[in-house]
């Protein structure tokens, strides 16, 4: 993903992590990677709940604006957000949706990537409460956006102690979720091309 | 692998406000929190204590102000933040630190309103009420950082500027620049300039609270040095104490006035982008200077010659400045993200020497450079 | 269990329990705090009976829960909750 | 005849927007219930809050209703009734909202002993604002302006409201919660300024930063902590550390406001035809 | 002998102010006393009961603000009255009045200022702060008499304008006006043009309080009438409910602006004083009408063309007149009791086409006629 | 060494402004002469008042000191106090500058438990503005807004001080002058928010309303109406009536909020170091 | 006094009766004359004490300025009244002091009339509190610029009815006083001509 | 009786009384209080003893006068009042 100024829109529900997410994928691009970065943020009423999302622009430029104009990846963890952030996304960009989540994936002519983060979750690492580093993992994974050293010393600068081990887990499961479906991808496009 | 350099951090523009003045050696917050600002109550609750600093959480916005102003008085370097209903409730002492003289930093993290409005939405629609918020005549000065890094350094500047002319200094943010995270290097304490209010030179009996120097600024000894004197928020003589002598009183409004507007070079900061033969100059301040850079990029992508002045010193407004660009282009626009304020400022100081053009965005969403390079083409269509 | 719309409705013959599945949000009062113990968590935490004969049709889960969610009735009319 | 709840409730603007597992829903539920077993008219009734989460409150339900300025809910409502005597007058605040910034409206209602019936969800923080302690947050405990613990006394709201003058005072809370609404309902057919304090859960904003992680932890706490008026008395000081007591403290009838406002104008009037 | 008329009182400003709004049918005040303004609440304490009206003297002005809100959504007229100090307290919930639309006048008796300032000496230095003192975007409408005549007739309009366009409307007098005493003839109940907010004519089901007609002002239901509703400080929809879909957000806060903009023919009152073939205009509001009336009739002895428009009603500001008048005359002098606030709007309105001086005198004594002359023809001698 | 007390005054501004007999300068006194006894030094010194009459004390007295806004004394000096605790920092208010609009600050400080004193100058009525009725004028007396007698209940401010967390809480009057001069005293020594609360004669604004002339009149009847703490108690409600209690009521120990905040920073210190 | 516009300053201090004396006069001049009348005041701070006084303009046209500029006749009735407001009196004006009160009346070349106002009041009326009204009698007698029969009405119209009689008093004590020295000043005037 | 500048100044043997007549307000607190009767107004209300023998010094005039306009002291020196 090499474009000058790359958009990322992390969105989902208060409470799910995202706008830590977004401050380690800024943090891992701009302080580990020394890219320019904006991180920025919305959240519904004064309250809790409702929709919420994070935005990072990365870029190799001083950024000028600090908000995404048209996404070029999304992440989308409920229903909801997907709904509703879905008309920011650039049209070559990518959707990655929480499947346990958003069980109605819009019809969009962008590659989506459907994974069912929260189930992963708890079946593998038995706790939700990781889905936002996973989602990373995916993201950094799939994308390239940003380096998986970079992510790591991110993660660790951010989140306690006492916590680190689980969110490692919870990157690598991310970065591998991202693998097997590169090679899928891979397979099939093989599969695709024996059949032409 | 570790962290580029030690003292490059990703900070929330309250964050790098925080940071700014404890730099700036502010040692005393108080506040009532409020959506956008309380993280910069949140952080000064933890950082002021481990710099022997003083954090207090009052019983509101009004009493945050009177604590702000009785802490500088008695030698702390105070600060507090707050967002429009909040700002409101402030003004009634930010008066009394007006005519009091007392050194002070009022952050306002502007949301949407009028009223609770849209407490987590950005917008521009206290711009004026910075000027004019409190009763009675008083000149104000007031900055607008439109990035993080800004946000340290005006935050550090309005601190300066505050002890340097004896009086509050207004720091604007808006929702966007106070919750957005960016790279910003941390200066090192010894790079930071740092101003101190004049102390007297003469003895205590010798010492007239509020007869200025040369400058307009009087010096001024804090409480428990010794120099016993007398605060009022009534019209006051030389040593404090009220007068209705109209000669005094004049003197007093007009020197609190004009000890501002007669440094108003010092005080101004600005900066401009491709303004140089410039035909079209945006004129933005906040976090719509970003989107006007953005539309500046765009312009001169497509050929059309447009610039930006990006104001930071808000009040006292640059006048001059802005006289001088509408000698040079045919249309000043000014994007903000309210009803069209500062552009009254703009169209004041323009005095019809060229075109001046509001675009104004109230819905809670921030303008896009896209919308005002529209609107910087449907206004050269019209032509 | 019927549904109707976005409510469940669990009935045995001396009480029916309905729950909106659209309003509750998984707080887990209902079905800490039934004396009976007749509640249960589906997977999204959502509360089910599981006993429901041993409802005594106290009304508590009713009166506790936050959202208007689960509500309790005798199958002869709304029961006094 | 009692009614479905949903009867008083706007449903267009549900679900609500409070966490899962808030106070804030269940004292909206006591609140209602209360209402209906009183069998008031709809239409007699003003319902007044502040700002907070709980003052959200006023946004669910199908009566006259208003979401003012932050702590200023009392004297809005006091204009109300003043103006029309005949409405019925609820206030809902948070803790925040009633004793910080609107500490001064608190007592000085109290004093006028004006017909309002003043509830105060109390959930120990300012939850809306994302956890900075109240004048209600207990000593010792933590909130984002206090990372390093409260060194705040709190308020006793039960004390403050009796000293400043109030007709009834009584405090509950939400796990309680058929007491609560018997609570409410002696304070709504006060005539005079009548106050419940409501004990609540903020799993979110408090519970979280004082290790209570869930609703039900925190409903546990509530009614592990709660002590009756009666048990109370005879506690040690030591043994009434983190506790609290609930019940009733206060009833006394007095002259109301707006009958002596009647008066007034009574005295008035006489005066002008007799002048 | 008897009084020649009996219809004819001498009143204080501050007595022709509770007369006035008796009139208009006002029935309910909440205040807080304060210096210059008190008169109007013991006014208030004492005529209000014998019509079966509602005095409150209240904790503060915060407090006297919201309940005077609270009063007129329970369907009494309502009024309160305050200076400087109270009128800064007033603004948060006026900012709330403003958005959720809830007629109602506010008094403020300007004294010197800043902070507690001057507290019986007169100022004019409020002006700004009436536009711009609450945070957040909004129109205001602002009347400014010159005689105690005039205090109850704007008293009327300032009730029947906020009746009509359901929105705060403020009095702006000064200590001059408000304890100033001269012969009123008070007008008969059945002379006095009394207007009431519109009705909702739709049953309580289909009502929308914040669907407007075609004039833009929604129709009001009072609490207690059968219609239920919300009023919220936040950004709401038509229902009162709260919104943060930016098409609701923005045609709100639009429409609370543009009523008030729309009808500013309505709402504008102006005075001419020899303006015909004038060539330098002043222009002037309040007790500095009044020096400056005596100030046009000096110059006519002396053959200079001068004169005045008086303006009465202040916000929103006259500009398209201010601006025809400037195509007119050469010079336009105005005259303040401040550092020089009006003038800002005047040269703005004025956009270069003639000269505007201003003239400010903040000492706390009246302006007289002869320093106004004095400035006219210094002005006269540069040219 | 006891000093002539014109070293304490700042006699540029005398004779002051306020009307022939009005008790403020008893108040004044009273208060120069507890810290003479004290032997303070006056640099050391912080008198910090609001609005009124009573409140431009501030202006005659050579200490450092400060004439804030109506009804904010109390927090401009919990900035003082807290930005330099070694001050010993007093704060006069009147009845409406404490219990109107001052009333949430009041409260507040008595909260926190933070180290002023409070000395309220009740006389009952807004002296300075003209003689509207306050939230202490009794019940049923006269004031320029209250044309037909007030029919607010007033506040017990003893009551209130207590309620809401002081250390010391004591009332006097200005007629009681030597006893007044020990309260203030005491409250002075007093580490923790401490109250004196003192009955005063305003012959202008309160007494040619409620007829009584004169100052002398005024403190006959602040005589005669005032009644010890240890009579008061054997009183009957109808003997009370009209009269109202004098001497001290509260005098505890607890954390002072100064203190605290120390503490605070010395945890916070550990912790960093710690990291 | 025919002067279209007559510029009346009643100075002294708080408390004794002057703003009552000013509204009083306009009321006079303007209901029951039918004149233009303007009736100001000021006063020290917010607080008591200090020097007060009360304006009253009277015209056969409508009044613009509503101030005095330059006062025809004025009134002082205590020492720092009559020093601080005697710049304000115009040339050919008139000053009317109580000579009980303004011990040194200021040497300057207009008419002065000095009567021992507090004195007289004292030992005829035995009170002090009418001495505002005893000055309006005064002020009328001498220059007429309001008539007795409306002083009167004004009078009783503005002091409640047990204060009547002592009221009316009053201003026939101040006409009389206004006379006697008219008389006397004929009387003088006439030896003065014999002796030329 | 002697004067230096605005202030009078009554002595006997054993006490001294001083009335400042400038910053005096002759509001008759000091006069009426006085528990000896020792005080009576002058024409101007202002006080001047009449009684000074009668003075114990007990001070409660000078305590009580709200414009420090009058104080005692005994002749050895100021009474501590
Ligand atoms: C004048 C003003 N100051 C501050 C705020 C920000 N604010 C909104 S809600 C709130 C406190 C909420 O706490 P509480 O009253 O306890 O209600 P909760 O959210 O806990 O129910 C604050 C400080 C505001 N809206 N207005
Ligand atoms: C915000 C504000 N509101 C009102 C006033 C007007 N004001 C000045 S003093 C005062 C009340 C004085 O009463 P009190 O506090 O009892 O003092 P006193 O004059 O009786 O000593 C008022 C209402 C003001 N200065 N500021
Ligand atoms: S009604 Fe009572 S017993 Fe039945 S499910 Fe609810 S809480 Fe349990
Ligand atoms: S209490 Fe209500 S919201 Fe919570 S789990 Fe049960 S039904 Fe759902
Ligand atoms: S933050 Fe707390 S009070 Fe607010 S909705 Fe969530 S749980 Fe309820
Ligand atoms: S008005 Fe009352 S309080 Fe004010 S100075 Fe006069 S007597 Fe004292
Ligand atoms: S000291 Fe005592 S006895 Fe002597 S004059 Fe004074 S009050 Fe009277
Ligand atoms: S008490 Fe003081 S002011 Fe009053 S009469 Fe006596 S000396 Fe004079
Ligand atoms: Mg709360
Ligand atoms: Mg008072």
């Amino acid at each position: 993903m090499m474009k000058d100024r790359v958009e990322i829109c992390l969105s989902g529900a208060g409470g799910q992590g995202l706008i830590l997410a977004g401050i380690i994928l800024a943090e891992a691009a701009g302080i580990y990677e020394g890219k320019e970065v904006v991180q920025t943020q919305s959240y519904g009423p004064e309250a809790r709940g409702g929709a919420s999302k994070s935005e990072v622009i990365i870029s190799s430029e001083p950024i000028a604006y600090p908000k995404v104009i048209k996404a070029d990846i999304l992440l989308a963890l409920t229903q909801t957000a997907c709904d509703k952030y879905i008309k920011n996304l650039s049209r070559d960009g990518l959707l990655i949706v929480d499947s346990s989540l958003v069980p109605k994936i819009p019809v969009v002519p962008v590659q989506i990537y459907p994974f069912p983060i929260t189930k992963i979750a708890q079946e593998r690492l038995g706790t939700k409460l990781v889905i936002n580093i996973i989602s990373l993992g995916i993201i950094a994974g799939l994308t390239g956006v940003v380096s998986r050293e970079a992510l790591k010393e991110a993660v660790y600068h951010r989140v306690p102690s006492r916590v680190k081990e689980i969110n490692d887990q919870a990157l690598s499961l991310g970065f591998d979720l991202a693998q097997e479906l590169k090679l899928r991808e891979r397979m099939s496009q093989i599969n695709t091309n024996k059949l032409k | 692998m570790s962290k580029l350099k030690g003292d490059i951090e990703l900070l929330q523009g309250n964050e790098a406000c925080v940071r700014g003045a404890l730099l700036a050696g502010v040692r005393f917050f108080a506040g009532y929190p409020i959506t956008p600002s309380s993280e910069i109550a949140e952080g000064m609750a933890r950082l002021l204590p481990r710099l022997g600093g003083k954090f207090l959480q009052m019983e509101d916005e009004i009493a945050s102000m009177a604590a702000v102003i009785g802490a500088s008085i008695a030698g702390l370097k105070s600060i507090t933040a707050t967002s429009g209903p909040g700002f409101t409730l402030k003004q009634e002492n930010l008066g009394f630190a007006i005519l009091n003289e007392i050194p002070c930093v009022i952050v306002d993290a502007q949301r949407g309103g009028p009223s609770t409005g849209l407490p987590t939405a950005p917008a521009q629609g206290d711009m004026m009420q910075a000027r004019w918020g409190t009763h009675g005549d008083h000149s104000i000065i007031a900055l607008a950082p439109s990035t993080v890094n800004e946000v340290l350094f005006l935050t550090i500047r309005a601190v300066n500027l505050s002890e340097k002319y004896r009086t509050p200094v207004i720091l604007l943010l808006d929702e966007v620049i106070a919750h957005m995270r960016e790279k910003v290097r941390l200066p090192l304490p010894e790079e930071v300039e740092i101003i101190n209010r004049k102390k007297p030179t003469v003895s205590p009996e010798e010492y007239l609270p509020f007869k200025p120097e040369q400058d307009g600024v009087p010096p001024m000894a804090n409480f428990g040095e010794g120099y016993r004197y007398h605060f009022t928020g009534l019209i006051h003589n030389q040593k404090g104490l009220p007068t209705t002598d109209p000669q005094e009183i004049d003197s007093l409004i007009r020197r609190i006035n004009d000890k501002i507007q007669a440094n108003i070079k010092d005080i101004t900061f600005l900066e401009n982008y491709s303004l140089d033969e410039a035909r079209i100059a945006l004129v933005a301040y906040g976090s719509v200077a970003r989107a006007a850079e953005g539309a500046v990029k765009l312009a001169r992508e497509k050929g059309l010659k447009v610039g930006l002045l990006k104001l930071l010193t808000v009040w006292p407004f640059p006048s001059e400045e802005v006289n001088r660009l509408a000698q040079q282009v045919d249309l000043i626009v000014v994007p903000e993200m309210n009803l069209g304020q500062m552009v009254l400022a703009v169209e004041r100081a323009v005095g019809g020497k060229c075109k001046v053009v509001s675009y104004s965005r109230v819905d809670g969403e921030l303008i896009t450079p896209l919308e005002i390079l529209e609107k910087v083409e449907e206004e050269i269509i019209k032509k | 269990m019927e549904k109707e719309g976005s409510k469940e409705i669990y009935q045995n013959n001396s009480v029916k329990i309905t729950v909106d599945k659209e309003w509750c949000k998984a707080c887990g009062i209902c079905l800490e705090f039934c004396p009976q113990k007749v509640l249960a968590a589906d997977e999204g935490g959502k509360p089910y009976p599981v006993n429901l004969s041993a409802c005594t049709r106290c009304g508590l889960c009713e009166l506790r829960c936050p959202d208007f969610a689960i509500t309790v009735e005798g199958v002869e009319g709304k029961k006094d909750v | 005849m009692k009614r479905d709840i949903e009867y008083y409730l706007r449903r267009e603007a549900f679900p609500h927007i409070w966490c899962a597992g808030c106070g804030n829903g269940i004292v909206l539920g006591a609140i209602l219930r209360a209402i209906d077993d009183l069998q008031w008219d709809k239409n007699e009734i003003a319902m007044i809050s502040g700002i907070g989460c709980s003052s959200r409150i006023t946004g669910y339900v199908d009566f006259c209703t208003m979401n003012t300025t932050h702590g200023r809910a009392l004297p809005f409502a006091t204009g109300i009734k003043m103006a029309n005597p005949e409405m019925k007058v609820i206030v809902v605040m948070g803790d925040g909202d009633c004793s910080a910034i609107g500490g001064n409206h608190f007592i000085h209602a109290a004093r006028r002993n004006i017909d309002l019936t003043a509830i105060i969800v109390n959930n120990m923080i300012y939850g809306m604002t994302g956890g900075q302690y109240s004048p209600l947050t207990p000593s010792g405990r933590f909130g984002t302006t206090a990372p390093y613990g409260n060194i705040d006394q709190s308020f006793d709201l039960v004390k403050l409201a009796t000293a400043a003058g109030a007709s009834y005072v009584a405090r509950g809370t939400v796990y309680h919660i058929r007491p609560l609404i018997s609570l409410i309902k002696k304070a709504f057919n006060k005539k005079g300024f009548s106050v419940v304090e409501i004990i609540s859960d903020c799993p979110i904003s408090y519970g979280k930063m004082n290790r209570m992680q869930s609703a039900p932890e925190m409903l546990k706490w509530i009614r592990d902590s709660a002590v009756s008026s009666k048990v109370w008395e005879n506690l040690s000081e030591e043994e009434k550390k983190d506790k609290y007591v609930i019940g009733e403290f206060l009833d006394v009838e007095k002259p109301e406001y707006t009958e002596l406002y009647a008066m007034v104008v009574e005295r008035a009037q006489k005066l002008e035809v007799g002048k």
